[in-house]
């Protein structure tokens, strides 16, 4: 596109809030976050918005679906590490604490819409749809991605840190071409900002002007890295200044504030005022995966601190204090988030059999002769095996 | 690479062959990379959800001129230049594929597809692996390929091997114009990602093909076509010389020296490495009870390697000698006025062939 | 999946890392873990210039704990946490070994290397080369690798192919507990870049050596070391197995079998795929005029097939049998539950054996 | 580095130029622009300098040494280009029109500092000191690296874009932490700006907060693609706020700007403020290399325009109204380039004569046996030719 072109577009778009061009790619000033810990809501000149930056609340309605899909996605996560406890399931790369981003994240979107998230994304892909048992099938070890991904348009989750991003800029680029509607969320980690392809996703994306949202989760660690090890950026928002695009932070334990920012970025997105990247500040509460040990890299404390500001926590307190949540609503939604937990421990009872022949159908479109030769090599052993 | 090459072709009938030859005579010679050129070109006519990206492929034409014309003529959303990140085109590219199109982006030079070594080992080979074949990522990486023509430093690697060696890829490679054509537009259309090697020294070379007359029967034989064979580039009987690409013209050199002495040599072009055609090397080497693998890459775990593990895997004892490799050196691909010693030429091949135990 | 699999996605429990360290004190069995951790200790005593980056190798010590104590015991100037960025992590430490540094870099997993495959293909390996040894890069790249412990996608590629390919590398890979540490000792204090490749499934083997006693032996004999010779892993008469890091105690284990059935099998461990030991293997092979290779990786264009073709060109009259291959299957590594089907067994080699044509 | 310490450095940095962190990190609102076109100086209010960006004129005997870099250049460019055309030279990327940027580049440096070039920055290289015969080497075709890059602390010139970048990090770094007072310049094109390596390197030097200034030659094209399918950006400089580093830019045309900002930049680096970032706006007068052909992609007004702003001759004007260029001085100048492009002329009259066996000799520090065997084939095969 031509330089006009994409300067036209960030002047229309910083026209739109009244402020410069400059300004309307540094994120605000502060934080944007609408939520205090305790669940009140912040008085507007705390919540970090100004010219440019304003975030209406959600409505209602809104709120309890965003609430509900909170609970259950905690529930999930819990359920899923006590199935890793009791050797049911091999790995599970908790989001406990993160909550509210992967619910934010996939709520955001509409049906058309694709999300692309990481191993660490779970409740977000269930969020967007995918049957829970379908999306614990990697970490079953059972087969690498257990869903469809064209069906639900959520990419399989991505271990290769921000090699996805470039797929999604993908995706968003052909829907572009032919037209169509869609936009895409990205997710990544802190850590996995200092990766060259996020470097050359964010460029993809600003240069073809696509509808892509960066949305980094920095939950202050990669694995035992912390943050400031890993960017000297005034924050990672500001990274967005250098391809031209507008960046944001919001507390990503305030679901509230998460989800009038990703609401806005979608609608920005889809109106054609290319990606934005938003970066959420949250925190891993737990070990990296099962098999971390989290006391080697950070003080309890640390964690501690952060247990106050849980977003479960605080937006139940939210929806109580202002009377959204009765205790019907409530009942209904522990007992949905009960459902999910018991399905997936019934699933992981059952034990998974894939045939190993398996193995070789899905290299190329159909086996070429050497794999046809070395399932039959498996397949006679597996025959003299049972004999 | 002349007329006999194409008509030895398994896929052409005599008649067609005779008819193409008198056909082509009437024509011009066309160049490799006008076949190319042609074939990008057929493809984005016939299916309108290929599209062509990477680095100078835009107005310039590529720096190699494949994509000569095609953003005139077919738009810039169909053939557009990128940001220079090869990552972030073969990245971009598996997003596209995702998304129900078939991208066919261009690695400027060998060397610089390596940046996008992550992209291409961890997604273009496993996504539909990944997926259970719910996600195929219908490809086509092009990368000119090898030396020969005097290139600088980084410019001129030969690296099949990186990519052969990653299960889920497709490797094609072809030797002659009319290959250049067909084969270009068999990767297109594969359902599988293919990486499409070019030897850059073939670029210019000519050969009397009508390339309107091999569109008709690539759409008439597409359904039919048996994609994976290997082609016999020269009959012959006394001994095998396998090779692909860049060295195939060697190949039939030697050959033809070593007919001028007496000895009548096979010559196979793989064609596509993978996947490999076993059955055409085996009986050939069955045949010929010798064999010389030729590969211009340095021959430690190369491609050769492998057609020679796999020839007296399956051919021992019909072999006289041990089969035989001519390779580039196991050094880095060296300075332009030093690549004539690296290269395998039609002597080193011919001295690998002597060696064969004649006597015996 | 249960331990073992933990185990792969990051890390030995603490009380597993201490309990090791003390029975490692009393001379108790020592794991391999302990004597990576122990050389590289001992390198960073007795060479100033040596540094040790990479993604958690600093408080956490990596997540295999492989670095475990380094920093407490050197500072972070000597061992440290970098960005989380592959090419970035071996591009410094090409500039930091141009500027007289040694580096010792930790690539997390096998399939984590390939962002910085541009790195080590164009430079790391050339550099040497493009300024006529001007510019030598001591440096070691640790790649922890293969399968056999449960990992999930991207955790258990065999990608020691790559680097054996590209001319101007060395490619260790030990399999004892006393290679872990004579191998990496001798690695970092080469004058060439090493990819040293750690089969993960043995990180957690046990064996009975004395390391007080190991570094002494590696300090009085550093000179007079010759680098990149072959072992024999056990020695036989009637057939030779030819292999390599993970795939060893494997081999070893049907080696066992195969003498209870009266087979006296020789088993070859490599050691270094590149310099390869053509002559301990050719003797081998020529005494017992049989042999398999035996490799994790996928077979096609593999470390396998580069040994298949040596055995048979040099060794070719000796042999009664095609020399054949137990490898990986052509296809991405399996997700945990499967990979039982895929990795070479004792089962699969002695079915190899058995073709040899014992009866000809 | 702990956040706090990073703070620290940028706040004591940004104290010291009287402006705030993110203004110390964004770049002057225009480009630093000392002379015009003609020659003239600009005024004050003219320059682009503001608060914390200041820049004093170098010295009249710097400034004659750097004119005599930038003929000596100029006529470098020329001589090769000439003989390249005359098949005596097999390929050169000509630096034409971007010699200011070239000289400013090696002439801040001193002699313990490095310098990382590109394959355009052959005029960088030799204002470092290095022999052009020696220079020219691989364009030459005879031998990948012709120089001593440890004697002349010059890096082979890169040609793989940005991976020098990090090469570059990792020299500052292993001065560092040796205590060593070494800077570092590491050059690449605009283009080469979208390239993972970019990124990787200007985050890798940030976080190490080391003496690295990433110099980038915007000439306006990466070989047929313009600026704007590069980058969305409101310039390249402001890639620096995503690192946490300063940036700045400025006519790459004008070599007292040039100078005045690399001498401040390295002066900075030297004193512990870490990396930073200069875009110089210069164009490439010439095609991309002698196999390019520049017609098929831009129009010649364009190139007129740049004529027009020609780096050699705005100085040359400059020197001579200001009273700084007297005959002598210009005579003994042009004599002196003329010396250097005979010299290059005679060189590449004599033929290259490599000794093949060089090939096996430098692959490993010692060959292995594999190699032996294969320089024992090579020499048999050159035997049998000779007899
Ligand atoms: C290319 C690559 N390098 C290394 C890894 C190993 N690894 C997995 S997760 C992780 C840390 C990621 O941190 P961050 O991006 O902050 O995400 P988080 O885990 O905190 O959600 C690392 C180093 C990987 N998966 N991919
Ligand atoms: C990794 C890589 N990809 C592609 C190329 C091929 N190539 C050489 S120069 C060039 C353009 C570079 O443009 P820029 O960075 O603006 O530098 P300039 O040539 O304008 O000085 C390209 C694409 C390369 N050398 N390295
Ligand atoms: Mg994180
Ligand atoms: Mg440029």
């Amino acid at each position: 596109m031509s330089s006009e072109t994409r300067e036209d577009l960030i002047a229309e778009v910083s026209r739109k809030f009244g402020i410069s061009p400059e300004d309307y790619m540094l994120p605000a000033r502060h934080m944007i976050n609408l939520l205090n810990p305790d669940g009140s809501l912040r008085s507007h000149e705390e919540q970090g918005t100004e010219p440019g930056h304003e975030y209406p609340l959600p409505s209602p309605a809104e709120l309890i679906r965003a609430y509900e899909a909170l609970v259950v996605g905690r529930r999930v996560n819990d359920q899923n590490s006590a199935l890793v406890r009791q050797g049911r399931m091999a790995v599970y790369p908790s989001s406990h604490g993160q909550e509210a981003c992967q619910v934010a994240a996939a709520l955001c979107l509409q049906d058309g819409d694709w999300l692309f998230p990481t191993y660490r994304d779970s409740v977000a892909v269930m969020t967007k749809g995918v049957a829970p048992m379908e999306v614990m099938t990697s970490f079953r070890g059972e087969w690498h991605c257990g869903y469809d991904t064209k069906q639900y348009k959520v990419a399989p989750m991505a271990t290769p840190l921000t090699t996805q991003l470039l797929h999604a800029v993908g995706v968003a680029h052909a829907a572009k071409l032919r037209g169509e509607n869609t936009v895409v969320v990205a997710m990544c980690g802190d850590g996995a900002t200092s990766e060259g392809d996020f470097h050359e996703a964010l460029n993809f994306a600003a240069v073809f002007h696509l509808p892509v949202i960066f949305f980094v989760q920095n939950n202050k660690y990669a694995i035992s890295v912390p943050l400031s090890s890993q960017s000297a950026a005034p924050s990672l928002a500001h990274k967005a200044v250098g391809y031209g695009m507008a960046g944001e932070r919001v507390d990503g334990n305030d679901l509230i504030a998460l989800m009038a920012i990703m609401g806005r970025a979608v609608r920005l997105a889809r109106e054609g005022g290319g990606p934005l990247l938003i970066e959420a500040h949250t925190y891993r509460m737990q070990a990296h995966t099962n098999a971390d040990d989290d006391k080697r890299y950070r003080e309890d404390a640390e964690v501690a601190e952060w247990v106050a500001k849980d977003p479960v926590k605080r937006m139940e307190s939210y929806l109580a204090d202002s009377g959204l949540l009765g205790d019907e609503v409530s009942e209904r939604i522990s007992a949905h988030a009960e459902q999910v937990a018991k399905t997936l421990r019934d699933g992981m009872n059952q034990e998974a059999d894939t045939d190993p022949a398996e193995l070789f159908n899905h290299v190329y479109s159909q086996p070429t002769a050497q794999l046809k030769e070395q399932a039959a090599l498996l397949a006679d052993e597996l025959a003299r095996e049972e004999a | 690479m002349t007329a006999t090459a194409s008509a030895v072709n398994g896929n052409v009938s005599a008649e067609t062959a005779q008819a193409a030859a008198a056909k082509a005579a009437a024509n011009q010679p066309v160049t490799f990379g006008k076949a190319l050129n042609t074939a990008l070109a057929d493809a984005l006519t016939a299916d309108e959800s290929v599209v062509i990206f990477g680095e100078d492929v835009g107005v310039l034409g590529g720096v190699f001129r494949i994509t000569d014309g095609l953003t005139a003529r077919f738009g810039n959303t169909r053939c557009f230049d990128t940001p220079l990140a090869e990552s972030g085109i073969v990245g971009m590219a598996v997003g596209m594929a995702m998304n129900d199109m078939r991208p066919v982006i261009e690695m400027q030079f060998d060397a610089f597809a390596y940046p996008a070594f992550e992209q291409i080992a961890s997604h273009v080979a496993k996504m539909r692996n990944r997926t259970r074949g719910r996600l195929p990522l219908p490809m086509v990486i092009r990368i000119p390929y090898a030396g020969g023509v005097g290139g600088v430093e980084h410019h001129c690697d030969s690296s099949e091997a990186y990519y052969a060696h990653t299960p889920g890829l497709k490797v094609f490679t072809p030797s002659t114009v009319s290959d250049a054509y067909l084969m270009l537009r068999e990767a297109i259309d594969s359902p599988d990602p293919v990486v499409f090697f070019e030897p850059k020294k073939l670029y210019w070379s000519k050969d009397q093909v009508d390339l309107e007359e091999l569109a008709e029967q690539y759409e008439s034989q597409r359904a039919a076509k048996a994609e994976g064979k290997a082609r016999i580039a020269r009959p012959g009987t006394d001994a095998t010389l396998v090779t692909y690409g860049p060295s195939v013209s060697v190949a039939l050199e030697a050959a033809k020296i070593a007919a001028e002495e007496g000895r009548n040599l096979e010559v196979i072009d793989i064609r596509t490495i993978v996947p490999f055609d076993d059955e055409t090397v085996s009986a050939s080497v069955r045949k010929t009870g010798r064999a010389v693998v030729i590969g211009e890459a340095q021959g430690f775990v190369s491609v050769a390697s492998e057609i020679t593990a796999r020839i007296q895997e399956r051919c021992f004892h019909s072999l006289a000698a041990p089969v035989l490799r001519v390779t580039g050196f196991d050094i880095p691909f060296p300075a332009p006025t030093l690549e004539k010693h690296h290269l395998p030429s039609a002597e080193r091949i011919l001295d690998a062939v002597d060696q064969l135990q004649w006597e015996a």
